[in-house]
């Protein structure tokens, strides 16, 4: 039931066209690669989908109800988290702070000692635990993003959706930031991933949608997506086939 | 005791400072001056020198009220002299009452001056009420107009204050009561910037008579552009400012015929002393009228402390309401809690702004009909 | 040429980078390979001027000191930094973002060229050099990042993981450019996770750990180095 | 939860019963000092309520304090005294509630300079209504209510004041406007509806400031538009508030006593010279105290214990 | 009656605009919100007001004098005054904290300063106040002569701002003073020259409205809280928004006093200014968010 299905969504800023009727749906559990060449509009649906941005048409269904132009707040209860392609922390709050800040106000409100509690064990998750009391400032930028990432899961989402989330980390860091991905899969979260780290996408998407200018050009498994001609001409370059 | 203390918190920052340091804290310096270069106040046998307790009351009703328990408790003054303004006299008015000081308020108009005084016995509204004023012009008119100098109609405005709104409703009841027309009558916010709309609309409607209950900035600003728009009505009247000595070295000749509240006996040698003095001590000359006024005040409090003989304030307050005293607005008496006989309307004259109205009063002068047109111009200063 | 030695920073009691010493030389592209808070970013902020070091360090440029040189003045002798989080003027428009990254007098002479040569690197900037750049999207933010930086002529250009956001195809474009700008003589000092694309165009590079140097070498020596397929090419598990 | 909450009630019931003996001791000007400082504890208070968390700075203070002393102006001698403080608290609730959802899209200095012209707008229509359909512009406010009384009620509305924000910064609505404060989106992405937090503290903080104006009122016989929204007492509030720090519950205080002293002293000692003087003594008191007073407790505090860890404090 | 409202509106507006233009290039450029702005005003209102009456200077000769040397003036106080506080400031919120508190403290020394020199009263001179005929109205000089300069200064500080490279440069240290040194931008530089800049204009602003104004020690505020209205309705740190929203908020205020109710001016001028907020939350021509 944790389903999300866009249909003919639409979004324009001044003369461009960000989304052109775009539809695709995401099964629960599943993790769905977004990609795209840069400024084809894979943030502004992340927008779309998240409340941040209302669409100028189209439908966005969550678990059948329809959540597209509500709130931001309003769809984070309905069950969507998501992070910021750049990073957004509470630059002035510690890292425990942050997570409560998640933890407080999603649709089964946590608080007191036992957020703190659980707090902690979020960011054990994501590979924080050392920094549970460092001001979020002063994080380096992979570890703001894993504290982004603690944040949204604080929210107990049924959607994730992930922008660029792995973007910078070394190989090594990438196998865990993978494995953490996996692991909320197989808790039923269903994710929307952006991300133009291609190891990645290989190894964690069941699917891919890929969009150019707003449109979406391909669909389907990411082997069969990314030997796509099309997609190789917009979006991979000849060099990394 | 070898000295008496009298203590007063006046506006010296914050929007009243202008009036307040135009009309009242020169005359406080003059007359304190005065007092202990004669070798103090006469208390009795003795004569005590003059002490100052002087705060600053920001322009604040609030500050006013603190200022001035503090002068009472803390300092223990003797005698308080009185803020400047109306509002900042009703401020603290029911603490001068509640700790027994008179209030001999030199800056304040108010038609409920009667009132006042009777609920604080002690207070003492030396400027009258804004009927005073517009009774006194209202009947100037309708002599003029008797004699057949100018028509009914008459443009009127007034600033959205205090003052302006009671100066323009007494004067509405009395054009009612007279038959005037008010062809224009409009009020305008404190911190105008340009009247220039006004002043155009009024001169449209060509009145013989034009009347703006104004303050000093906006009477500068009202009549510097009737003079650019060549707007000459008969009778030209503007408010507060019009009777300061700046108003003069703006406009030099042009001021001749503009009337006002207030004006002075130019033939009283005790006014032509005191103008004199004022701008020997002070440095400049005095506004023709709340600084006669609020000097005449000191005068009644010095007077009426002599004559008790002793700093007790209940003697004193005794004499005040008794007693006749020689101030430099003649021989008055504080009876009606009001300056009896008090000239209320004025004009500039051959670069002095005498009295007209009450024609009763010493040394009224006779109204200059028309006003004068503007010269175009004329010399800057 | 740009030398450093013995350079070290502190965040507060946090020590960043302790007694770092490094080169590179014109026409050079040099590698600096880290772990996640190594203090990569430190370094090249300290060498730009923007964190301060604690005095003793040794910063030359072309044989000048610039240890005590304010960022600004950095710039003008030629020393540009692509930031890690781009650093953009986001209410300005890209055009204005470009043309001011020739505000240094050294690369006014030369502006419209270079523009040129930026807006054929990244034909989309070219596309949009009326929009407000913090609309654009997070790569085409990354492109006006690493315009601007060149708009400036460096002879020395820093990079922080400059393909961060940016598609494989347009990473491919722009490491292929980079060693064209090498070309021209520009000692390029390169912060980069993709390692095996960056030291594929790279001459040497360094190893950083908890802020110290932890090994140089030459690029192919280094791919082929076990320590460092493991811990930055991903090899022990491709 | 409530093992914290134990300290600073007991203490502060007691430091009430102190404060509620002044009038008892106090010259008249002593009281009216004690009023005054009282009256701008309970607006800095309640300005740092809302605008220390979100930073969303407002200079509608006045325009709250104003409609209280206004209230009382127009019903003083209508209604029972209780009758006319919640009325007034109505008034100021209604506007706040306004003024709250009017301001939603506003950010920054834009929301700054929009609470202040609001005030002022607010002054011009109450004016405007006066002239034209009153006829006279002050009203007289002759209530039979004692200085004591008035100290009584501020400091029984203080104690009230300082209860709420005390439960306010350990409760979640505290801390989502906290996260309102530091970023906007973030906040709403964590599922905070950010218009109905923000709304709700601005109009509790505003229903403080409405009463202390109509307490207040009974101080000053006469009162008019200007004198009740003068714009100088949210610049002052501010300034006040700012000076102290907003992040914790008592910064407000520790701007208020000491400026408000400060103030009375230089007035009192220095008439000519007031302003000269008082603002060097600013100007040195902003170079010297980079966090405010509270920055400088704090730093004074760690000074004291120079072996403490150096754990960034949790606030 | 309409042109009479029209030219009335315009020459009003001007004078807003000029009486604004410094500070959106103090607080739009500098990020120093500067409560003292309205005292400096004053102050060269007085310096033009001593000349005149003292040395018979005109005040367009005045000009040329109390410009630079404000000028000056301005450079020291961001050099001695603000650096300290911009050097020790990390946000930029924290910044225009400490701006708010420095420049209050500035405010009461400049204020108390000119009341020993001048206490409270009120001074006025007259210069230039001849009527001049434009289409069937008539207008006074002076105040035509401070719209010509509000629309040279205010075009031309555009034209500067948007166009030069010196210009661009400054904005950018607006909207991000760390990035700025990335491109070779000396901040501290470009920040005291924007901040000196603007305290130039409010002399110059100073000057020109003391030919019609009548000014007191005590008026800054008014000007200040003036300017801040008028800078945001523009949109920060834009001079031709300042332009606009002056001339906008001057036509406003004519045309009600004209047609409507001269008692509702300066309401209306509240009410436009907060609806122009209401439908462009960050000012006509502004775009800065958060
Ligand atoms: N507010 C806006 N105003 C104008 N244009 C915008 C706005 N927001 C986004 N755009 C444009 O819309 C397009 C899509 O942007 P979007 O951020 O969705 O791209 P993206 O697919 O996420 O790219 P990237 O991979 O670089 O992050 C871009 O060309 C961008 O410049
Ligand atoms: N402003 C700061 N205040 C305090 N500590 C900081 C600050 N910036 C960085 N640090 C610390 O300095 C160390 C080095 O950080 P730096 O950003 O240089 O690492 P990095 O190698 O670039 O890491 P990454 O790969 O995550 O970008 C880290 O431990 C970080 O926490
Ligand atoms: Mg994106
Ligand atoms: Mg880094």
């Amino acid at each position: 039931m944790n389903s999300l299905r866009i249909s003919q969504l639409r979004k324009t800023f001044g003369g461009l066209t960000a989304v052109n009727d775009l539809s695709f749906s995401v099964e629960a559990g599943e993790i769905v690669g977004l990609l795209g060449p840069n400024g084809s509009g894979k943030t502004t649906v992340m927008n779309l989908i998240s409340g941040a941005l209302a669409p100028d048409a189209g439908d966005i269904e969550l678990a059948g109800r329809p959540i597209a132009g509500q709130a931001p707040h309003k769809v984070a209860h309905a069950g969507v988290a998501r992070t910021f392609q750049l990073v957004r922390v509470l630059a002035d709050m510690d890292a425990t702070e942050n997570v409560v800040a998640g933890l407080a106000f999603s649709r089964e409100p946590t608080w007191g000692a036992q957020a703190t509690a659980r707090a902690g064990e979020l960011l054990a998750r994501v590979g924080l635990a050392r920094h549970a009391r460092t001001l979020a400032g002063e994080l380096t930028y992979i570890d703001q993003k894993r504290l982004e990432l603690a944040r949204a899961l604080a929210l107990s989402p049924r959607l994730l959706l992930l922008d660029e989330w792995l973007a910078g980390l070394n190989p090594s860091e990438l196998l865990e930031g993978i494995a953490l991905v996996r692991s909320l899969k197989d808790e039923g979260v269903s994710i929307i991933l952006v991300e133009h780290v291609m190891d990645a996408v290989h190894s964690l998407c069941d699917r891919c949608v890929v969009m150019n200018a707003g449109a979406k050009i391909a669909e389907g498994t990411p082997a069969a997506v990314l030997s796509d001609p099309e997609v190789i001409r917009a979006y991979l370059g000849d060099a990394s086939a | 005791q070898d000295a008496v203390t009298i203590g007063y918190a006046i506006s010296k920052t914050g929007v009243n400072a202008g009036g307040a340091g135009i009309t009242t804290i020169p005359n406080y310096k003059l007359w304190v001056h005065e007092v202990n270069q004669a070798g103090g106040l006469k208390v009795g046998a003795k004569r005590l020198p003059i002490k100052v307790v002087e705060y600053d009351d920001r322009s604040s009703s609030e500050d006013a009220v603190r200022a001035v328990e503090r002068l009472i408790t803390q300092d223990k003054v003797d005698f308080l002299l009185p803020p400047w303004s109306t509002a900042m006299n009703l401020a603290v008015a029911p603490t001068f009452h509640r700790y027994g000081y008179p209030l001999l308020a030199g800056s304040a108009v108010t038609e409920r001056a009667p009132e006042f005084a009777k609920r604080w016995p002690n207070s003492y509204w030396l400027l009258g009420t804004g009927s005073q004023y517009a009774e006194a012009l209202v009947d100037q008119l309708a002599s003029l107009r008797k004699a057949g100098k100018i028509g009914d109609s008459i443009a009127m405005v007034s600033i959205a204050d205090g003052f302006g709104i009671e100066l323009a409703t007494a004067a509405r009841a009395a054009f009612q009561k007279t038959g005037f027309k008010l062809a224009y009558a409009k009020t305008y916010p404190v911190g105008t910037q340009d009247l220039a709309p006004i002043v155009n609309e009024a001169k449209k409607l060509n009145p013989d008579v034009f009347i703006a209950f104004s303050y000093p900035p906006d009477t500068m600003a009202i009549t510097d552009q009737a003079r650019v728009l060549g707007f000459n009505p008969k009778v030209f009247y503007t408010g507060v400012g019009t009777a300061f000595p700046l108003y003069k070295n703006r406009f030099g000749a042009n001021v001749e015929g503009v009337a006002s509240l207030g004006g002075i006996d130019a033939n009283s040698p005790a006014v032509k002393a005191y103008i004199q003095r004022h701008k020997e001590v002070t440095g400049a000359e005095p506004d023709r009228w709340a600084s006669l006024v609020t000097y005449a005040g000191l005068q009644v409090l010095q007077q009426a402390i002599e004559k008790a003989g002793t700093l007790d304030r209940k003697a004193v307050s005794a004499k005040i309401a008794s007693e006749e005293f020689d101030t430099i607005l003649g021989r008055i008496n504080l009876k009606n809690h009001m300056v009896p006989n008090m000239l209320t309307l004025g004009q500039w004259q051959n670069g002095e702004f005498v009295g007209i109205e009450p024609a009763s009063h010493a040394g009224a002068a006779k109204l200059v009909f028309p006003k004068s047109a503007w010269q175009a111009g004329a010399a800057a200063r | 040429m740009l030398e450093v030695a013995n350079l070290s920073v502190a965040y507060g009691k946090h020590t960043a980078l302790r007694q770092v010493a490094l080169s590179v030389k014109p026409g050079e592209i040099v590698v600096m390979l880290g772990a996640n808070g190594a203090g990569k970013s430190t370094l090249l902020k300290a060498v730009a001027g923007l964190v301060p070091h604690d005095g003793q360090a040794v910063v030359r440029l072309s044989g000048q000191d610039i240890a005590a040189t304010p960022a600004h003045r950095i710039v003008e002798l030629g020393i540009a930094l692509v930031p890690e989080g781009r650093g953009i003027f986001g209410e300005l428009t890209v055009r204005e973002n470009l043309r001011l990254g020739a505000y240094a007098r050294r690369a006014r002479e030369s502006e419209a060229a270079t523009l040129e040569r930026v807006l054929t690197l990244f034909p989309r900037l070219g596309e949009r050099l009326g929009q407000t750049a913090r609309t654009m999207s997070g790569g085409e933010q990354q492109m006006v990042a690493i315009g601007r930086a060149l708009m400036s002529r460096p002879e020395i250009l820093l990079l922080d993981e400059p393909s961060l956001g940016l598609s494989p195809l347009m990473s491919a474009e722009l490491f292929k450019s980079l060693a064209a700008i090498r070309q021209d003589g520009v000692g390029i000092l390169l912060v980069e996770q993709n390692a095996r694309l960056s030291l594929a165009i790279a001459q040497r590079g360094y190893l950083i750990e908890n802020g110290a140097i932890a090994g140089e070498g030459e690029a192919g020596a280094l791919m082929n180095d076990p320590a460092v397929q493991k811990a930055y090419l991903g090899m022990a598990t491709a | 939860m409530n093992a914290p909450l134990r300290i600073p009630l007991i203490a502060g019931a007691a430091v009430l019963a102190v404060l509620a003996g002044v009038p008892l001791v106090a010259d008249g000007y002593g009281l009216s000092l004690a009023i005054n400082i009282l009256n701008y504890a309970v607006l800095a208070t309640a300005w740092a309520m809302f605008s220390g968390p979100t930073r969303y700075v407002s200079l509608a203070t006045v325009a709250f304090f104003g409609i209280g002393a206004y209230t009382v102006a127009v019903l003083g001698e209508a209604l029972p005294w209780p009758a006319v403080l919640a009325a007034a608290a109505l008034v100021g609730l209604v506007v706040a509630i306004v003024v709250g959802l009017s301001t939603l899209r506003l950010a920054g200095v834009y929301f700054v300079i929009f609470t202040f012209g609001l005030t002022e707008l607010i002054r011009q229509l109450v004016t405007w209504y006066e002239v034209n359909v009153s006829n006279s512009i002050g009203r007289y406010v002759f209530l039979d209510i004692s200085q004591e009384q008035i100290y009584w009620q501020l400091l029984a509305l203080g104690a009230v004041l300082f209860l709420a924000t005390l439960l306010l910064g350990r409760s979640r609505l505290g801390f989502a406007l906290r996260i309102i404060g530091a970023d906007e989106t973030v906040a709403r992405h964590c599922g905070i509806d950010t218009t109905r937090a923000k709304v709700l503290l601005f109009a509790l903080s505003a229903v403080f400031m409405t009463l202390s104006g109509a307490i207040m009122a009974p101080r000053w016989t006469y009162i008019d538009p200007a004198i009740a929204f003068n714009p100088v007492m949210s610049f002052q509030v501010l300034i006040m508030a700012l000076l102290g720090g907003v992040q914790r519950l008592y910064g407000p205080l520790l701007g208020v006593i000491p400026l408000a002293l400060l103030f009375e002293y230089l007035g009192a000692n220095f008439p000519n010279h007031y302003s000269i003087l008082l603002g060097a003594v600013f100007m040195i008191i902003v170079y010297l105290l980079p966090n405010g007073v509270v920055g400088l407790a704090r730093r004074l505090r760690k000074a004291d214990r120079p072996t403490a860890p150096a754990a960034r404090e949790a606030s | 009656m309409f042109i009479d409202a029209l030219f009335s509106g315009i020459t009003l507006g001007g004078m807003y605009a000029l009486v604004a233009m410094g500070l959106t290039l103090q607080y739009g450029v500098s990020r120093i919100m500067n409560l003292a702005y309205g005292e400096f005003l004053v102050a060269a209102a007085f310096c033009a007001y001593l000349l005149m009456t003292g040395l018979q200077v005109t005040p367009l000769w005045g000009l040329l004098l109390i410009v630079p040397v404000a000028f000056a003036l301005n450079w020291l106080v961001y050099r001695f005054l603000l650096t300290p506080l911009v050097k020790r400031t990390r946000t930029r919120a924290a910044l225009e904290v400490d701006s708010i508190l420095a420049t209050f403290g500035l405010l009461f020394i400049v204020q108390g300063v000119m009341q020993v020199s001048f206490g409270g009263n009120y001074y006025s001179y007259s210069y230039l106040n001849e009527p001049v005929r434009i289409l069937d109205s008539v207008l006074a000089l002076n105040r035509l002569l401070a719209l010509g300069f509000a629309a040279v200064l205010g075009i031309g500080f555009y034209l500067a701002l948007t166009r030069t490279r010196l210009g661009t440069a400054i904005r950018a240290v607006a909207v991000d003073p760390v990035a700025a040194r990335l491109v070779a931008i000396d901040v501290r530089w470009a920040s005291a020259l924007a901040f000196a800049a603007g305290g130039a204009l409010a002399a110059g602003g100073g000057v020109l409205v003391s030919m019609f104004l009548t000014f007191n020690a005590n008026m800054g505020v008014i000007f200040t809280m003036k300017a801040l209205i008028v800078i945001i309705m523009g949109g920060v740190g834009n001079v031709l928004g300042a332009l606009v929203a002056g001339l906008l908020l001057g036509l406003a205020e004519s045309f009600i006093a004209t047609y409507v109710d001269p008692g509702l001016t300066i309401a209306v001028t509240y009410g436009v200014f907060l609806l122009v907020l209401l439908v462009r939350p960050t000012g006509l021509f502004g775009r800065a968010a958060r």
